[in-house]
């Protein structure tokens, strides 16, 4: 046996070698798909941090959401896009409405052969002429509760019959007498009250054109599914970007600088000549990217290829940009960027809750007025101008009282003192309240969990230190979502809330609201503050229409608010933006909303394609 | 009755010699040793934390942003003035105190319900204990902190809890493995033969001999519950109000592309070092006392 | 006999162990030899240094803790000492083969025994998977497991402890060795099983003319199957001669004593 | 058959579990979780229109009825629409479980099999320099924090600050319709883009991931090798490498299998939210999470019932791989 079987050489053990496939990594070096072929599509990407949960006009109201909500569907009104200070221009409606003497009646006339984007929802898929019964039920849906509407308060009382209606069971069939259609492109409004805010609430996405059948065909996934006329269709939409396409059915509509608001000598720079004549939308295609880093954010954007317009992280400003306001780039981004400050259409403000007794509104006078003086002092010690050059690069704008300098009510000659600390003025306040650090009452700073928000409380815990405060007794109550954080507010449980008002439109109307004591939470009144001679005159200026009258009272109105100190204001923001060279835009925060359309990638030049 | 003594004797007299031998061997490991030094100088900074020794302005805040190194600020400041060294300091505090309470609860909770678990092995008892750690293996880790965290805002503690209730239930996996073990010697059974109440064995007899197991997932859970912390806090479920290197790695994500790296050096440096020691450790600790290894 | 060249040699070996407690002296400087075809038994209790003793011959003492610190060994003209592993893998299971003592644990469990036995055939002589399973058979044939062909595609669980040791006897044999260390073969198993299993490795021993090494605490075992024994104490041979001269007239007092253990268990 | 039985009677066994995890999961995340309330009200709301969302939501009905309600869908598998963008919550799943997947895979699989390759030759080599070297590497992944490597391999691979190989964030998108790909190209484009989008958070998941598997691999291959049969194999003449591979990492494999089976379902369901964050892969670990905080809880609520259905099935399929890999394991006791 032995003999059969020959001794077997045994070969070196062969070495365990870890081939992993990592040759998948090597394709970072061949070419991409179809990168050769010239007959892809541009396409303008545009980043933002936060994304929209529904696209429902009648849900959406986050500026997220508006900005798509604006750009797939029509409105009555638009804003022009260059025209600063905002001005109004007609979107579906022919022009302006005629309106009644006594300023109830408005009469709209809106455009004819307008029509809907081709879906599946109608009857052959082609999308159907818009009318302005689609107009009526969109408002009928922001009184209908099983909708859950989020614009209602802006028409709450407003429109005869249609509180009524929204009592007798939101019946779409029911007429609504203040809703009326003359015919299919005449809508006539009747109010209750003059109401003179109208027009700038029509131009909200809340009163889009939406069609019934829409609504009815996609259920609870219309918010997905939106239905519009407007410039853009959605192709597609996850959680991290929404896809745009251009509505094939849009109508005509060219872009004309004059007509815009086009002032050449400070806006010169933008290039915007290059949008002139152009048909509308002038991209075939947007990409809307949602990123709630603004690591990530940047660095998509800084990467040159992915992004094509972004704002500039907060903490980033002064590495990319020499100047800010206007804004000016460092050399090496102004080879590849273009860059503007656009400020906020809002603003923040940290409120007092005025139901709190420890520190608002008191049965007592005398605990009242040394409550006042407590807020006074408070008010002293806060540091708006640290905070602006902490958080906004000091490229916010802090304004006395409630009312922001880009509403014509702004009064200039206010002090401006309360913008910076006064430590010892703020320690005379408590002295005089007869506080002291023993009786001190513990300040419970509310916020929504997040750097950013405890880095302010510190900041505010480190100024009160500073006017005396010991450092347990001031306390930050942390939320865990922004429901969680207003449903506290709305229930009067936070003392002090630092938070941020969006305008709805460009009259002051909209922020001097936020102190009307009926208004008081859950409504928006967050302050719970409640004066009669406050309220009395907000009754008054509620109806009247633009004018001197009406300003000088908003003045008034806002000086009563500083003396009484609910809230401590404010500061409007300023965003940098920044966008590739070849890309013609020109940014904004609210009102608007549809400016997508106007995005414009240039073709380069011969020369450019050679730089 | 005399065998059943002297098994007695000789159960406890070995476990003696076990933890003995255990800590010469401890002794000797270098790296072990290394390690502990590490961590205790880490307790120390935070025990000085906590009576008030040192870092106790990491809140004051300074009117000038991002200041550079100098010798009053370390490792320079951050976005509102605040002093980096101080706050990594003060977050030594926080790391241990979460770290402490998180190990301590997680594993006397895991030991404890892992000792009964394994002595009614096969009981009602038991079973009720495995479903109960089951279902919490069955959530996922974040969803369920989160849901934790949530359910509980507000309150101080309530991260501390989370990691508790998650971190229980691999200590009761390996601790009732092993009783499961020790059950079945000759000893215990000897004891239970001459009526030692149930309760009684388990905690003079069964329990001493898991301590080394619980004492190496005491260590694996303190790694386990800071290094978690940092992710908690970056999702906004963590430290509230107070300062932690979770605090510090979150506000560093914006700041190193600006150039700043103060935040991020500090508290990745802080965390690294601690656990990295931590883990070497546990390491040292687990070879220190492991039975198997001591018998060869 | 006397004059041919021994087929192992072992001269003045020592090895080390490191342990908790300090370095060890497992095994202090030992010397013997086997003769071709020769049985001898290797006896002390344990802790002597037998086993470390039979496990150097293979150069299988794990380094660290072990550690070989003097004396050669010579096993078929061949230095082991001065072999790599990869040399000793070639001679392993191929000159000298081993047998353990733990049947339960020392087969793989997870694979049959037929792939464990063919494995080894396969690493020493080239031959197909199907001419190895055939002589892996013919080798359980050979140390009488009856149904052969059907206990190769069994796992070692599924086998009783005799069994398996003679499936190791026979894995052992299968590359026909010159020398066969058989490490506690029967310590083990049930007192029947020991002896039947005891008087195969007999029987094989004798059939095949090899050289056997047969370590064990029991002189029992012993005296029914070598011819030659050392005895081993701490380390040390104490003792070295033919069985019977043994059971006559021990020398050392430890001889003695284990000699007691054995004849008051025979009583 | 047997199998088949056992799967059958485990599953069964199982129904305790899913009732503990949905109860859990309930009190937890639904009961005691975010009120979506005012999220769902306009800037301005009366107290009759919270009355009427809590009322659409269901917040006003007793505990056990809304239990019982949750219990109910469980059964079905429908968990309706999600509350916040109405969409099914079937779709949902359907569309970020598969990135989610594609996203966590090929991570999953080269840190498990790079860990075991590593734990290999450490143990292979145990005490000596190479074993020392795979373990100092292993413990300093440990230590990392996972956020410090987001941050560095972002910075390193994906951005103008370091190599710049790939982009910083996205996800595959569909070829346009205007373009007619030919098979190949298709295939091309899809692989391409996949790489592309992939491998940054693929180095950092096994960069995170590794360390722990190499020590725990490693750990179980030492503790195998120490056993008996090892020592036989070579006393057999068996080559170590052959030994390694195959006797002792069979022998590992039921550890090994173990580990990587549970964990699977919290790869596929769980996701990854962090990576999905930073990285902005449409997957399901972000939605889940946005769920939570916003409080959209039939997303939650499907998310943890399919992975406490789904690790159920995991832990029956480690059985039947043991039954596989080990022939003493058997399902009739």
């Amino acid at each position: 046996m032995k003999t059969l079987i020959a001794r077997k050489v045994r070969p070196r053990p062969a070495l365990i070698t870890l081939g992993i496939a990592l040759a998948a990594l090597s394709l970072c070096s061949c070419k991409p798909p179809f990168s050769d072929r010239d007959d892809i599509h541009e396409v303008f990407r545009f980043s933002e941090a936060g994304a929209p949960i529904t696209m429902d006009p009648a849900q959406a109201s986050t500026a997220y959401e508006n900005n798509m909500v604006t750009s797939i569907y029509d409105q009555l009104y638009d804003y022009k896009y260059l025209a600063r200070p905002y001005a109004l221009k007609p979107r579906l409606a022919t022009g302006m409405p005629e309106i009644s003497d006594d300023g109830l009646v408005y009469t709209f006339q809106i455009q004819q052969g307008v029509y809907y984007a081709d879906d599946p929802c109608f009857p052959d898929g082609k999308g159907r002429e818009v009318t302005v019964h689609d107009f009526i039920y969109s408002m009928k849906r922001q009184f209908d509760p099983a909708m859950l509407p989020r614009g209602e308060w802006l028409w709450r009382g407003k429109i005869k019959g249609l509180d009524a209606w929204k009592a007798a069971g939101s019946d779409y069939d029911q007429d609504v007498p203040g809703l009326q259609a003359l015919d299919d492109y005449t809508l006539q409004i009747t109010l209750n009250q003059p109401f003179p805010q109208l027009v700038y609430t029509l131009t909200m996405g809340y009163s889009s054109f939406v069609p019934r059948e829409s609504i009815e065909y996609y259920g609870r996934e219309a918010g997905l599914n939106p239905v519009g006329s407007g410039p853009f269709q959605l192709e597609s939409f996850t959680t991290q970007r929404a896809v745009l396409s251009r509505n094939p059915n849009y109508r005509e509509e060219y872009f004309d600088l004059a007509y815009e608001g086009y002032a050449p000598e400070t806006q010169g720079w933008a290039g915007l000549e290059k949008l002139q004549g152009k048909r509308l939308p002038a991209m075939d295609r947007v990409e809307v990217y949602f990123m709630s880093e603004s690591m990530t954010r940047w660095n998509s954007l800084n990467k040159g290829t992915e992004i094509h317009f972004g704002g500039i992280p907060t903490e980033l400003t002064h590495m990319v940009a020499s100047q800010l306001s206007p804004l000016k780039l460092r050399p090496d981004y102004a080879d590849r960027f273009t860059g503007m400050s656009a400020p906020d259409f809002g603003f923040v403000y940290m409120a007092f809750n005025m139901a709190d007794p420890r520190i608002g509104h008191h049965e007592d006078p005398e605990q009242d007025r040394r409550n006042l003086l407590l807020r006074k002092a408070i008010r002293a010690g806060f540091d708006w101008e640290q905070r602006n050059r902490t958080f906004y690069n000091g490229l916010g704008q802090f304004f006395p009282g409630i009312i922001p300098p880009s509403l014509d009510a702004y009064d200039p000659d206010l002090p401006h003192t309360l913008g910076t600390a006064d430590l010892a003025q703020a320690r005379a306040y408590l002295q005089e309240g007869g506080w002291t650090a023993e009786n001190l009452p513990r300040l419970e700073y509310g916020a929504t969990a997040n750097v950013t928000n405890n880095q302010m409380f510190e900041q505010f815990r480190g100024w009160m230190e500073r006017i005396g405060y010991p450092r347990e007794k001031v306390v930050l109550r942390t939320f865990a979502t922004f429901g969680d954080y207003n449903r506290a507010i709305r229930d009067q449980e936070v003392m002090l809330i630092p938070i941020g008002w969006g305008m709805d439109y460009p009259d002051s109307q909209n922020v001097l609201q936020l102190y009307y004591g009926p208004n008081q939470s859950p409504g928006s009144n967050l302050s719970n503050y409640d004066n009669p001679e406050f309220n009395r005159l907000f009754e008054k200026t509620k109806v009247m229409l633009p004018g001197p009258e009406r300003t000088a009272l908003y003045r008034q109105m806002n000086e009563i608010l500083l003396r009484d100190v609910p809230t401590i204001s404010g500061m409007v923001r300023t965003s940098p933006f920044i966008w590739h060279r070849n890309v013609i835009f020109y940014p904004s925060e609210s009102p608007h909303g549809s400016l997508l359309k106007y995005a414009y990638i240039s073709p380069k030049t011969a020369e450019e394609a050679q730089h | 009755m005399k065998t059943i003594l002297r098994n007695f004797l000789a159960s406890e007299s070995s476990r003696e010699s076990l933890w003995s031998k255990s800590f010469r061997k401890f002794r000797r490991d270098r790296f072990g040793i290394a390690a502990l030094i590490v961590v205790g100088v880490y307790a120390i900074i935070a025990l000085g934390v906590w009576v008030g020794l040192w870092g106790q302005n990491w809140s004051d805040i300074s009117d000038e942003g991002f200041q550079g190194i100098s010798r009053d600020h370390w490792f320079g400041t951050n976005l509102i003035g605040q002093d980096i060294f101080a706050r990594a300091i003060a977050g030594t505090k926080t790391a241990f105190e979460v770290g402490l309470v998180v190990a301590l609860s997680a594993t006397l909770i895991g030991g404890v319900l892992g000792a009964i678990a394994g002595y009614f092995n096969g009981t009602i008892i038991d079973e009720v204990i495995m479903w109960l750690y089951g279902c919490i293996d069955a959530i996922p880790f974040y969803l369920f902190v989160a849901a934790i965290a949530f359910a509980m805002q507000d309150m101080p503690y309530a991260m501390h809890v989370a990691m508790i209730a998650t971190f229980w239930s691999s200590t009761c996996r390996i601790v009732r493995g092993e009783v499961i073990k020790i059950r079945n010697l000759e000893y215990i059974q000897a004891a239970h033969a001459i009526g030692v109440k149930p309760l009684t064995i388990i905690y003079r007899h069964v329990t001493p001999n898991t301590f080394h197991i619980m004492l190496v997932q005491a260590t694996i859970s303190f790694v386990g519950a800071i290094k978690s912390e940092v992710i908690l806090t970056f999702l906004g479920l963590g430290v509230q109000d107070g300062v932690s290197w979770g605090t510090m790695l979150s506000e560093s994500i914006n700041e190193v592309l600006r150039g700043h790296f103060g935040n991020f050096l500090a508290a990745s440096g802080f965390l690294f070092v601690l656990v990295i020691a931590f883990n070497m450790f546990a390491d040292a600790l687990q070879d220190a006392t492991d039975p198997k290894k001591i018998s060869s | 006999m006397a004059q041919e060249k021994p087929l192992l040699t072992v001269e003045n070996l020592s090895v080390e162990f490191t342990t908790d407690s300090g370095v060890v002296k497992a095994v202090d400087d030992i010397s013997f030899e086997v003769a071709a075809g020769e049985p001898v038994g290797i006896v002390g209790e344990s802790g002597s240094g037998k086993s470390v003793t039979a496990l150097t011959l293979l150069q299988l003492v794990p380094d660290p803790p072990g550690r070989i610190t003097s004396g050669r060994i010579e096993l078929d003209g061949i230095d082991i000492l001065s072999k790599s592993q990869a040399e000793m893998r070639q001679i392993r299971g191929d000159l000298a083969s081993m047998i353990f003592q733990e049947p339960m644990t020392a087969l793989n469990p997870v694979f049959t025994i037929g792939n464990q036995m063919t494995e080894v055939i396969r690493v020493h002589r080239k031959v197909s998977k199907k001419q190895a399973l055939q002589l892996a058979i013919q080798m359980l044939d050979t140390v009488n497991i009856p149904s052969p062909e059907k206990r190769v595609k069994q796992y070692p669980h599924e086998l009783s402890g005799g069994q398996r040791q003679r499936v190791m006897i026979a894995m052992a044999l299968s590359c026909d060795p010159k020398l066969l260390i058989a490490d506690e073969p029967s310590t083990a198993l049930d007192v029947t099983v020991q002896a039947q299993v005891l008087k195969e490795i007999h029987r094989l021993q004798e059939e095949r003319n090899m050289s056997m090494i047969l370590i064990t605490h029991d002189l029992g075992v012993v005296a029914e199957t070598c011819k030659r024994v050392i005895v081993m104490y701490k380390g040390k041979i104490v003792e070295v001669a033919e069985t019977k001269e043994l059971f006559r007239n021990p020398q050392h007092p430890y001889t003695r004593t284990l000699l007691d253990s054995v004849l008051t268990l025979r009583d | 058959m047997e199998t088949i039985q056992y799967a059958i009677r485990k599953l069964l066994y199982s129904i305790p579990l899913l009732f503990g995890v949905t109860l859990i999961a309930f009190t937890l995340m639904v009961y005691f979780g975010p009120d979506l309330t005012y999220s769902l009200l306009g800037k301005s709301a009366t107290p009759e229109q919270i009355e009427s969302v809590r009322k659409q939501l269901g917040y006003d009905q007793p505990f056990l009825e809304r239990y019982l309600m949750f219990l109910k869908e469980v059964v079905t598998f429908d968990f309706g629409n999600s509350i916040s963008t109405g969409e099914k919550v079937s779709s949902i799943l359907a569309r970020t479980v598969p990135v989610s997947f594609a996203v966590a895979l090929p991570a999953f699989i080269i840190s498990n099999v790079l860990g075991v390759g590593l734990a290999l030759i450490a143990a292979y080599h145990r005490g000596k320099l190479w074993d020392k070297s795979v373990m100092v590497f292993a413990v300093v992944g440990m230590s990392m924090s996972y956020l410090m490597i987001v941050i560095a391999f972002q910075v390193i691979f994906s951005t103008s600050y370091g190599l710049n190989w790939f982009p910083v964030q996205g996800w595959v998108d569909p070829i346009p319709d205007y373009i007619d790909a030919g098979f190949f190209e298709t295939i091309y484009y899809y692989w391409y883009y996949y790489w592309l989008y992939v491998t940054v958070p693929t180095l950092t998941s096994i960069f995170v991931s590794l360390g722990y598997n190499t020590r725990f691999f490693r750990a179980v291959i030492v503790e195998e090798m120490n056993r008996d049969y090892v020592r036989t194999a070579k006393a057999y003449g068996i080559g170590n490498g052959r030994i390694m591979v195959k006797h002792v990492l069979k022998n590992a494999m039921i550890p090994i299998i173990t580990r990587i089976i549970i964990s699977l379902p919290f790869v596929i369901i769980a996701g990854n939210l962090v990576l999905e964050n930073f990285f902005g892969i449409p997957g399901v670990g972000l939605v889940t999470y946005d769920a939570i905080t916003n409080g959209d809880l039939p997303v939650v609520k499907a998310v943890v019932t399919w992975t406490a259905i789904i690790y159920v099935f995991a832990l029956i399929l480690t059985d039947i791989a043991y039954k596989l890999i080990d022939p003493r394991v058997s399902f009739t006791k």
